[in-house]
């Protein structure tokens, strides 16, 4: 079956910046995703002990190229300052391209 | 029985104990823990408990004579909220985002603070008003929504003359600015509905149409199993809190001294004014207890999202690390002392107006 | 009391309270929830509770006489399901496989329904036969079972035809159709060996050894706590039912209808024939709720993988948000008049006698 | 230290559809995998919320190329129409090739 | 009562058929479960309760006898875990780190023996010693220390031996080696801060200071809770060794015989000499219990990091797949019978007089 | 925004093991990794089921190429023999290239 080749961009991020990201994906018009909870390590410390609040969220969206430019450029330019995200895009072949 | 004694017999109790020894556990790094699904669950258990014994007392007791204590409470909160940003902005020197939040995490009130007292008071065999439920959950967000509020006044301000010197209105910043602006309605929103509340709220109400009887098939479930469930909480909280514990070196000295003596007054003019307007010795003691309180589980979830700005190892170690064993081991007896004085002392009535009239 | 004072007493329990509160919770899109683990594990505890109870009565009172009302309750959950698969075939125009997922639904039986059951006529000071656990755990899986056989033989009937037709053996849907007519064995399997029934069983066995003796060291965790862990219980269930609220829409006005009435009948028939069978007030009481009840726990698991092509929204959302409420607001009180009527009201031999004789 | 090139095969399903694809692979004599709970969201709505059944798997398998076309052919002729599950291809290394 | 009737009748009692139960949940390949939250807390929750007990206890009745009781247990245990060993690499031919593994698992402590235990007594309406419940913190890490500590020796030794023979230094099996030689104030360190050690001797230490009476706002919890909370667990530990019981022919013929054998043993001398030193009935059985025990939650988590090169299928499986359901169900009474025997037989001080002049 | 390559080291392995990973990372100086619980199946059996300590840990680290060879190299050699592990490399894009 044809593999058809597109991007997975994959965000780790402490909990409290969820809805941000959840926010940003719906502006672009991006409704799947797939996220659970992490714990990590970082810059800014140990994550995933103690208080809820204290955990990390990765998530990972299947998107063609395109998107990916727009949401990666704002979720730098308004989370970046404010809460631990580390982000990162993977090549990905998939089978239905127009689902995502 | 005078102050010392009594610190020292409440010391010596199930709750504290294991709170200590929770502080302890994460200092030599045990690995003890208590699940996470369990200490999820307690504070909504012990919420629902708080209620119910809440609404079934309100029943009992009529809800008429609430409304002064709670506008009075109300009042207090906000007062306390502006004094504390006061004190930390001009004595602390701190910057504008940490003042505000830390302001809201001594103006706001705890749950927990709450079911100690509560267990506390059953301990010396007395009751208290039961509507202290319903200011408890109006109390919760209050402080948060007036923190929240200043702040963005005060960066409204501070954007609005920076953009008259710049004349540069689309940068970053601002664009941060504007964000922030719009939270509140969110923040009051979330606050509303936020799980403690809606608990809270709703287990009163339910505790208000079952009453006693209703209650009985559920009393050892909500009632008798309350200090041992709080008891298990406490593990967790001196876990949390001990292993909080090598961050206070970064609270320094002023805010040590700030998460000490702020309860400690707070709770005093609480208890005062409570006695003064008619509120049961019990009830002075929880009045005082929920102004001298600090907010240690919705504090970080409320501020981390409305002040991001604000560092969170402030805020939350003074209250968790510093505030919170300090109040349920020093600042409750002192309370029950004063209130016990004000109610039997016979001095009361006189000391009182003498306090009222200066 | 009538039924409507019933109806309206029975709303102001607990378990009533907090299962509406669970709903408002979701309505207004609070963040309550009760984490996983916890209602994960209420489910396991309740029908362990359920067990032991029936057991330690069986114990009591012997279990000859179960035979009967076990093969009544056999026969009448079968027909049951084959009316519901006619009327929502027939008037309600669904598909086949809408048609038997939603006809075993309601053919089916629910622990919950059950343990409010128990926890209504505790309230009530009435009790019931033992037995009922055992026949709760063999009607679990019956509706499925037949449901799913009903499907493949009327599937295989329709892949006969269209074979006959087209000529052509090896289409893609030949191929799930084929793979869904093996799969009974393992609903059979699954479905035995399914926690629910497990625990269930189990439960039965130990509460029949130990006996009222051995049950007194675990009373209190078994037995006193019971009312209590439904209400946690019913705060879930109410949060899950008010995220699906906005489904019964998709249900439609048939359904909706369908959800309320034939609970009501099925019901109504299980007091009036396991009363003529001998069956005790409360006895009664609980044999129509479990013909009354609707499977909202397993009904997903089972049905999910069972007959995949029938909608999820339309019975679990019927079940858990139309039925399950209705049941144990409505339907519950109603039984129980009736019932009571049955057992207490000198009539009761002739209406009784003249009931069977026509 | 040498990496091989091979593939991993991504699996986000309902948590229903677990069974089957336990069955795919171990027809295909594929005894390795990881997996884990996810939450979700895509064209059949959020999932992760409320039962237990209404929740999503992830499960990753590592394995060599020849294997992948047959597993993927037969998810998507047996699994696609009826479940949710989202599929994607991704190259990586690993040290002992032998092993997958 | 002799022997056959009490095994009968402790057969029968809920642990133990809820332990059969959830072994035979696994058998038939049940989705039944205890959610991994709550197996996780119920052992922090039955060793706090231990604790509670056990302090409680010591305050009654004082600690000073405590001392020759702990050192007689120390001893024992040490003596039997060497003793173990020399069985399992003489007779048993096991390699060298199996054979450690194995001796400190069955020379270690486990604390559900110990629930088991007093759930036992308590059921017998027999009490024991508080200070028992401190010799099991003491236990718990012994046998493993000393069993890492002779296998670094034993592997140091080989190490020289090779290196003198092939005058090779930096082979990686060297490098392995080296590294479990540093391990072992790891493991101490480990061990200590070990959450089962932590917690119990943390609910000892509480348990003394609050007393009786500082006990009774949380004795629904941590005391009237206990069986039906053992209960629960033994649901999931049944179910953790129905899993394993495919691993038991991996066991093989020797390792069984001595996973029933060996307990025995050291369960009656355990009694014996605890009886001669003038524990009371029931202490005499809790002391052999421990003796008798072996360690199934520690020991993987433990053993696992230290000797690494053992294989888990054997220690897991023998200690809780066999020793522990043979302990509770057939150790447990035998000790039950020569403790009563021999405090309430008119022979007991000739029997023992004889029993030590040999 | 360019994304910089880089490389995502993937590492499953049973929970005992878990220490000695987090050792390793220290060592070669890398504090950034996230981490979280998985279940599985290979040839040392089904995992996730029964004691916490039979539990899988997956951990994902984002590191630059020539950290990558002493990591892999070391963990081969000294936890391949003892514990279940299995690892994997992937090629990922990155923003913020001086952060790993
Ligand atoms: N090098 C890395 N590799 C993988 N995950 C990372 C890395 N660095 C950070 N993270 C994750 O991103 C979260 C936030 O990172 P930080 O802002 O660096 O604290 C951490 O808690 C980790 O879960
Ligand atoms: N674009 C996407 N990226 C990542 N995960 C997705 C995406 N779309 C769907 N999913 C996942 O696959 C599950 C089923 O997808 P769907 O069939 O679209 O509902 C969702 O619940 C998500 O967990
Ligand atoms: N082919 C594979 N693909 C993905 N994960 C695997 C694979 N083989 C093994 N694993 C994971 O690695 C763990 C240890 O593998 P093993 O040492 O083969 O038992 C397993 O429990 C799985 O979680
Ligand atoms: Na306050
Ligand atoms: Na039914
Ligand atoms: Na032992």
């Amino acid at each position: 079956m044809k593999l058809y080749e597109t991007k997975l961009l994959t965000i780790i991020c402490e909990i409290l910046a969820q809805e941000n990201i959840l926010d940003i994906l719906k502006k672009h018009q991006i409704s799947g995703y797939t996220k659970y909870e992490v714990d990590g390590d970082g810059d800014r410390g140990l994550r995933g002990q103690g208080l809820k609040t204290e955990k990390n969220i990765k998530f990972e969206i299947i998107m063609n190229e395109n998107k990916l430019q727009d949401v990666i450029e704002e979720i730098s330019r308004t989370l970046f300052a404010n809460y631990a995200i580390v982000l990162h895009v993977t090549d990905i072949g998939v089978l239905r391209p127009e689902k995502f | 029985m005078d102050i010392l004694e009594l610190i020292q017999s409440n010391l010596l109790t199930p709750i504290i104990l294991f709170f200590l020894f929770g502080i302890i556990a994460a200092r030599i790094k045990s690995d003890l823990k208590i699940p996470e699904a369990i200490s999820e669950f307690l504070p909504i258990y012990l919420l629902a408990a708080i209620g119910l014994h809440g609404g079934i007392e309100m029943r009992n007791t009529g809800f008429e004579n609430m409304l002064i204590p709670m506008f009075v409470a109300i009042g207090l909160s906000l007062l306390f909220t502006l004094n504390h940003y006061q004190i930390l902005r001009r004595l602390g020197k701190f910057n504008i985002f940490d003042s505000y939040a830390l302001a809201s995490t001594y103006g706001a009130v705890g749950a927990v603070h709450f079911s100690v007292g509560l267990s506390f008071l059953k301990n010396q065999g007395v009751s208290s008003e039961g509507y202290l439920a319903a200011i408890l959950a109006v109390l919760e967000p209050l402080a948060f929504i007036m923190a929240i509020f200043m702040t963005n006044m005060a960066v409204s301000k501070q954007n609005k003359t920076k953009q008259q010197s710049l004349g540069d209105t689309s940068s970053e910043m601002d664009l941060g600015l504007n964000q922030s602006k719009v939270k509140i309605s969110k923040v009051l929103r979330e606050s509303i509905t936020g799980k403690a509340i809606v608990i809270l709220l709703g287990s009163i109400v339910i505790g208000y149409i079952i009453g006693e009887e209703g209650f009985q098939s559920i009393k050892i479930v909500f009632d008798d199993l309350f200090t041992g469930a709080i008891v298990i909480f406490m593990i967790e909280m001196g876990i949390i809190a001990g292993q909080r514990l090598d961050d206070i070196k970064k609270v320094g000295i002023f805010l040590t001294t700030f998460a000490v003596l702020i309860p400690t007054f707070n709770g005093i003019i609480g208890v005062l004014i409570s006695t003064a307007i008619g509120l049961s010795l019990g009830g002075a003691v929880m009045f005082g207890l929920l102004l001298a309180s600090a907010s240690f589980i919705a504090a970080p979830a409320v501020l981390r999202h409305a002040i991001p700005q604000a560092k969170p190892s402030l805020y939350i170690t003074s209250a968790l690390g510093i505030t919170f064993p300090y109040n349920i081991i020093v600042t409750l007896p002192i309370l029950f002392t004063i209130s016990s004085f004000l109610h039997n002392g016979d001095g009361t009535i006189n000391l009182l107006s003498i306090f009222i009239n200066n």
